[in-house]
């Protein structure tokens, strides 16, 4: 198999469209465009799962993300209306700590990382994305090697806990 | 430059640091609460990028079947797909009663 | 053996069917109905004849025993409880099996009853076809064919309970279907409790049997009566539970003093007096009696007791029965005195004419109330005998059907009710001491007054003038299929069921007798060897030796008096125009009266039991008794409850001040309120914003990656 | 030079798709020839609908714009790339731009998996079927917003109904597709199964490897585990079309409810790309639906028909298909009216079939006839799907909201959820049952 080609570009591209979509959702008055920066945002790294070499997790980001939440968002957006809210402050009272607090963290973040970066050393690694899915299932279904599968079991639980949850929630009348 | 063309899993990490970063500003700063439950998916997303890089990392040493961290991630999607259900199910039990979706004019839970 | 392996599905078809009509009835179309009900009772008939053929094949290689199977213990058994001392010091476990036992005498009533039932649910498709609450009628009928075979099947007395209690239930639901009528619902409630009072008698002596043989299955009792060695105590125990268990039959069957409720039960729907009240449910406690016919032959009190009652009930109730006028009533008396015939047979040790009295009264019984259900079907309701009259040509097959029934029970040969009857009166004859000779008197004479009564009914109703109104008389029409065709087959079985008990005298070989020999005849013969002095109730045994003049004399008066009631019922009757005089009521009123009120039975009773009638507004009797008592309870055993309230309360009060004031004062609230106090504080740190929660939270997470890292 | 000539040969030795082998030069071409063949089959889509519908009304349709309206859609795509391009004073310009390109990537990008032949895809993706039913799904976010963005009453109750309508939708053909899937996996030679055993029990969610399944196991999987594999086609069949938006369930842009539904404020260029992004989305599901039931680029009877001489008989097909439509060109020109007014037409109707006489003649070439077999039949069961749609259209009353919704939730998902399950449950019962009833007959 022939390396991928151009692969850092790629990745400095789909991660300055994701933080720049990031930095637009936090800060944009509307809703709606928010939302439209989040999507692009969540495509970015759905690209960057398949520089990962996920592409079972990238599709998964895709319909589910991008096609299915977000959408939900955006229905929900519209049923509210919104008007009034861009016209008023976008910004809670405690912006300035919660900033603040956000830039320590980050601080300790580059702290550590400078600390642990020998931890990941290598380079540009390539692994066959053929058997990616089969994978994936492997560790969730199999009989022997399903490790995942009780957690599996319980994220449907959860599912139908959230849809019973929705429908009282948003529901006039049940 | 050399670390620049190569790209390992520390470049994804100080990625998904800087997205959560992001997340949290916005979970701690913005009123509206749809935003805040963009925040909150960024956050969410921020993690799952972490996991999959830890995913490939793992390939790296144990071979192509230690998918353990994708498992993760998409596990993580679920859980988002939920929240973000019950989330705007809240959402609109709380504009029908209110008119606002304004998060800091919510404190009844104080009493 | 196909049906005998699986014979406890008999019972249960129309347990299933009653089920489906009681739970889903309501949504039910009347044909599905007709379809669960009729084809579940008619499964059972086909299981029935089946079993009983297989039965008899299986008798043959196994000596005559009964054939039992025993599907689960339901009561008591092998679980350790329940283990009490017989009366011979030994332990034994109270147990109760569902077990099913099918021997001779079951399977006759096992035939009759499947075969009249399903005759008579096919009868009431018609009958009922106009009726409200068709479904649920339906569902009691196929609840009673569960209660009545559960009753015929069951291996042991409490099985028998059981199906006893169900039928009475049953026959409680069906008198009072009709719950509306202010007059059917006392009348489910007198059968009910007049029921519970024989019940009561009928608890004890199962419980007598039980204390004295260590179980209740009938083949343990039978074991234990043909043991032999009986001590005089032993002897007595058994004449009291007989006894008891008499008085079980008493209820269940309509004898003196427990008959009263039968001819008031004739408020309910025809085809329900025909099957419960004439011809099954009715005849169970002859079964019984019957079935412990290895306990009743040890205690010749009991016997001579049965025979006595039994002939008492025949002549009383058909005393009464002359001078009615309701037409189902006068069948109703008759009903009881032909039960009473049936226990004279049964008390003077002809167990088998008995059975065979019940038999052939099956068919005819239950074609007489049929065929007055189909009169009263034409006359639009009409009941009064005085009213009808002059219906032989209008309904032509209910006036023929019933004419050979009513020959029938007259005992006019060569229909069934000659055999059976004539074989009562020979027997009762021939039993040894000059007291049954009165027996037979009075049997003889009831013959007659039952000839009279019967042919009474058939001339009013189908010869004389027509005395109905025009409206009514306009009405007239022969019943529809479904009633004629079951009023057919019951017809040709009166005439021709005697032939099976065909006495040895007239050249036959009594084939009935012969196939019930296995249930009756081993006992005797081993007590007769074994006691001696109990041959005087063994008739059966030696009837052969007896084919004597005498008894080819007493047929020809039997017939005579037959001959005679008919004669004395036409020279009255069979002219009688609007307005006829009752020769009764011309030869003496003052009996006519008695008889017409029933003896003012019933108002004995309402001044003894139930209180209904006052003298000078104190109540007599048992319910006197009663209210003494309730006076005693109110003043005296109350005002001592109320002291002994009063102050328990005075003191709860005190405690409940000390509690309220000292324990929650100062012991419970003091903590709570420093606890608010020293809270305050804490509060205001909480401002209820979940982002300011959040924040709290985030620099919490600083805080710990900074340990983490740093320390 | 020589490297670069080395590498373009290359790839043609290869039995890869370019994107698996990692050729940019051939991916470019493939992705130029996907674009150009859509384009110029959403063009021949707008006038057969128009020509078809005509017909089926009795009437003639396009007539006047070059033979037989063939002229037609260009006229029609300069009229709408020349108009004016007008936006609402009140819209939210970025999200209003944007929304057309949204739903065109969207329709697109789904093509980069689409096998048209075993090597004859852009390329061949592990997660194929997940990918193109993600992306697709992604047209809603771009119709949603442009309902939206148009600020204006009919466009969003148009966007609402189509979110709604589309997630709804959504769901049912995802567990079609997945029970398509599933049945990759079975290769068990049970009572159904009449092909050779397979190597492993893997399944696979690539388009290729579906198409492969089914050439293993010897059979379409619209007949396997019949009715199963029917039922799920059933309902994928259904869910495309409301997937699509397209009559019956047209209700975003139900024109006698909502004039024209989400693109009501639209207009010129920007119209034309919802219009492009509609048929090129039918094309994209119809492709779906053909890969993953009807066997995708496979000639009737591969299995049982093999060998030269059938290869070679169905080689043949594609060169008679144009020069039948050659033929067709022929006899129409010839019965023009010979009036020198329709010359013109006469003569550009006969240019025209002999250009497509040409292409068949060129079909016919040994070099050519084996490459492109594989195309003509996957285009060709596309094509039935196209006609079915316009039969649709042309048939079919529109659903009510609630009705729609009804189907969606009440029928099809609810079946879908049946068929998923039986098809497991069979294809792990099946082999062993099937096994014990030979060994009994």
């Amino acid at each position: 198999m022939n390396p991928p080609v151009g692969t850092p570009f790629f990745f400095y591209l789909l991660s300055a469209t994701v933080l720049i979509g990031g930095v637009l959702v936090i800060t944009r008055k509307n809703a709606v465009h928010s939302a439209l920066a989040l999507i692009t945002a969540l495509l970015a790294q759905a690209g960057l799962y398949l520089m990962l070499y996920a592409p079972f997790v990238a599709g998964v980001q895709i319909i589910l993300y991008a096609g299915g939440i977000m959408v939900l968002f955006l229905f929900v957006i519209m049923l509210i209306s919104i008007e009034r809210s861009q016209k008023e402050r976008q910004f809670n009272k405690q912006w300035l700590v919660g900033i603040a607090a956000a830039a320590a963290l980050g601080g300790l973040f580059i702290a550590v990382y400078t600390k642990g970066k020998s931890l990941f050393p290598e380079g540009s690694l390539t692994y066959a994305e053929a058997g990616n899915t089969q994978g994936v299932a492997d560790l969730l279904y199999s009989q022997h090697s399903g490790i995942y599968m009780f957690a599996f079991e319980i994220a449907s639980l959860l599912l139908l806990v959230a849809i019973i949850g929705a429908v009282v929630m948003a529901k006039k009348r049940i | 430059m050399e670390a620049m063309l190569h790209i390992t899993t520390l470049h994804y990490l100080v990625l998904g640091a800087a997205l959560f970063l992001l997340g949290v500003i916005g979970v701690l700063t913005r009123r509206n609460v749809v935003i805040v439950l963009m925040s909150i998916e960024l956050i969410l997303n921020a993690v799952n990028l972490n996991l999959v890089a830890f995913s490939r990392y793992w390939q790296g040493i144990h071979g192509s079947t230690a998918l353990h961290g994708q498992v993760f991630a998409i596990f993580i999607i679920t859980d988002a797909a939920a929240e973000a259900a019950v989330g705007l199910g809240i959402l609109i039990a709380f504009f029908r009663n209110k008119e606002t979706v304004n998060v800091d004019e919510v404190n009844l839970l104080k009493w | 053996m196909l049906f005998l392996d699986h014979i406890w599905i008999i019972p249960l078809l129309p347990a299933f069917g009653g089920a489906g009509m009681l739970f889903f009835g309501r949504k039910l179309q009347k044909a599905t109905v007709n379809v669960v009900c009729v084809g579940m009772v008619g499964l059972a008939f086909i299981m029935a004849c089946g079993s009983v053929l297989q039965y008899t094949a299986w008798a043959e290689t196994h000596s005559h025993q009964p054939y039992q199977t025993i599907l689960y213990t339901w009561l008591g058994g092998d679980t350790g409880h329940l283990i009490y001392p017989t009366h011979d010091g030994a332990q034994a476990p109270f147990q109760a099996d569902a077990g099913l036992l099918l021997d001779p005498l079951s399977s006759i009533w096992l035939l009759f009853v499947t075969g009249v039932g399903m005759l008579i649910h096919i009868y009431s498709i018609g009958y009922m076809a106009h009726e409200g609450g068709y479904y649920r009628f339906f569902g009691y009928l196929n609840l009673f064919m569960f209660s009545m075979l559960t009753l015929i099947l069951a291996n042991n007395y409490v099985l028998l309970f059981v199906g006893w209690e169900g039928v009475g239930l049953c026959s409680y639901l069906l008198i009072g279907f009709y719950f509306h009528r202010k007059s059917a619902s006392d009348a489910a409630n007198k059968a009910f409790i007049v029921n519970r009072i024989g019940d009561s008698g009928f608890i004890l002596g199962m419980f007598f049997i039980a204390w004295l043989c260590g179980s209740l299955r009938f083949v343990d009792v039978n074991a234990f009566a043909h043991l032999g060695t009986h001590s005089p105590e032993t002897l007595k125990y058994i004449t009291a539970a007989t006894l008891l268990l008499f008085v079980g039959a008493c209820g269940k069957s309509a004898q003196l003093p427990l008959y009263v409720w039968l001819p008031d039960a004739m408020e309910g729907p025809t085809p329900v007096s025909a099957l419960i009240h004439a011809a099954t449910m009715v005849t169970a406690g002859v079964y019984m009696v019957a079935r412990s016919n290895a306990l009743f032959v040890l205690a010749p009190t009991s016997m001579k007791t049965v025979a006595i009652v039994g002939a008492l009930t025949a002549i009383f109730a058909a005393s009464i029965g002359l001078v009615q006028n309701d037409i189902k009533r006068v069948l109703a008396y008759s009903t009881v005195s032909q039960l009473g015939y049936m226990f004279l047979a049964l008390g003077v040790g002809a167990f088998a004419a008995g059975v065979f009295h019940v038999f052939t009264h099956a068919f005819f019984k239950a074609l007489l109330f049929l065929g007055a259900g189909s009169v009263i079907h034409a006359m639009s309701g009409e009941q009064d005998m005085r009213n009808m009259g002059a219906l032989e040509k209008r309904i032509p097959v209910t006036y023929w059907t019933m004419l050979i029934a009513t020959l029938a029970i007259s005992g006019i040969p060569p229909f069934a009710g000659f055999f059976s009857k004539d074989e009562i009166l020979w027997q009762t004859w021939t039993s040894e001491g000059d007291a049954y000779r009165i027996l037979w008197v009075i049997g003889y004479v009831t013959a007659l007054m039952t000839a009279f009564y019967m042919f009474r009914l058939v001339y009013l109703t189908f010869y004389s003038k027509p005395r109905m109104s025009r409206e009514v008389e306009h009405h007239i029409h022969e019943s529809p299929k479904s009633m004629i065709v079951p009023l057919v087959i019951l017809a040709v079985m009166s005439l021709f069921a005697g032939f099976l008990g065909w006495p040895r005298s007239l050249g036959g070989s009594d084939h009935f007798a012969r196939f019930l020999d296995p249930v009756f005849a081993r006992g005797e013969a081993r007590t007769l060897i074994e006691e001696g002095k109990a041959g005087q109730l063994v008739a059966a045994e030696k009837e052969e030796e007896h084919t004597s003049p005498t008894e080819y004399l007493l047929m020809v008066l039997s017939v005579a008096a037959a001959g005679v009631g008919w004669y004395m019922a036409k020279r009255s009757y069979a002219h009688a125009h609007t307005g006829y005089s009752e020769p009764i009521k011309a030869a003496s009123p003052a009996t006519y009266k008695i008889l017409l009120n029933k003896y003012y039975v019933d108002e004995g009773y309402d001044y003894l039991f139930t209180g209904r009638r006052k003298i000078d507004g104190v109540r007599l009797g048992a319910m006197g008794l009663g209210e003494a008592s309730s006076w005693f309870d109110a003043n005296v055993v109350d005002g001592a409850v109320n002291g002994a309230g009063w102050i328990t309360r005075t003191t709860a009060r005190l405690s409940s001040w000390w509690d309220k004031w000292i324990i929650d004062g100062i012991g419970v609230n003091g903590p709570a309120i420093l606890a608010r106090m020293l809270s305050y504080p804490a509060r205001l740190f909480e401002l209820g914003l979940v982002q300011w929660y959040a924040l709290v939270m985030t620099v919490g997470l600083v805080g710990f990656v900074f340990y983490y890292v740093y320390h | 030079m020589h490297a670069i000539v080395e590498y373009i040969r290359g790839y043609l030795a290869s039995d890869q798709t370019p994107g698996a082998a990692g050729n940019w030069f051939w991916a470019t071409v493939y992705i130029l020839l996907v674009f150009v063949g859509l384009s110029i089959a959403v063009i021949a889509m707008n006038w057969l609908e128009r020509k078809i519908l005509a017909h089926m009304q009795v009437r003639l349709g396009p007539m006047r714009v070059g033979p037989h309206g063939l002229l037609q859609p260009i006229a029609d795509a300069l009229k709408l790339l020349l108009k004016e391009d007008i936006m609402p004073a009140e819209a939210d310009a970025v999200v209003f731009w944007v929304a057309p390109f949204i739903v065109v990537l969207a329709a697109f990008t789904v093509f980069v998996v689409v096998p048209f032949g075993p090597t004859h895809a852009i390329t061949d993706m592990n997660i194929g079927v997940l990918f193109m039913l993600g992306v697709s799904s992604l047209a809603v976010l771009g119709i949603v917003t442009a309902g939206w963005a148009s600020n204006s009453h009919y466009p969003l109750i148009g966007a609402l109904r189509s979110s709604a309508q589309m997630v709804s939708y959504e769901v049912a053909m995802g567990l079609a597709v997945v029970s398509v899937i599933l049945m990759t996996s079975l290769h068990g030679l049970g009572l159904y199964g009449v092909g050779g055993a397979a190597s492993a029990d893997t399944g696979t969610l690539s388009m290729i490897g579906i198409v492969q399944a089914q050439l293993e196991q010897h059979e379409w999987f619209i007949f396997k585990f019949f009715p199963l594999g029917l039922i799920g086609f059933f309902i994928f069949a259904v869910a495309m079309v409301a997937e699509t938006n397209r009559a019956p369930f047209d209700l975003p842009e139900a024109e006698s409810e909502l004039t024209a539904g989400f693109h009501t404020e639209y207009s010129g260029f920007r119209w034309s790309l919802f219009f492009l992004a509609e048929y090129s989305a039918m094309i994209a599901v119809s492709s779906i639906a053909v890969t993953l039931w009807l066997g995708g680029w496979l000639r009737p009877f591969p299995n049982a028909w093999a060998g030269p001489r059938w290869d070679f008989f169905f080689s043949l097909f594609p060169g008679i298909t144009f020069l039948f439509l050659g033929g067709l060109c022929f006899f129409s020109a010839a019965r023009m009216p010979k009036h020198p007014y329709f010359r013109i037409q006469t003569l550009g109707l006969t240019g025209f079939g002999a250009t497509l006489a040409l292409i068949g003649l060129v079909l016919f070439l040994p070099g050519v006839r084996e490459r492109v077999g594989d195309i003509f039949w996957f285009s060709a069961k596309v094509a039935a799907f196209m006609y079915l749609y316009i039969w649709y259209r042309g048939t079919f009353p529109r659903y009510r909201f609630d009705q729609l919704m009804k189907v969606g939730w009440k029928v099809l998902l609810p079946t879908g959820f049946a068929l998923l399950i039986l098809t497991a449950v069979l294809g792990f019962v099946e082999p062993p049952v099937a096994a014990w009833l030979r060994g009994v007959l």
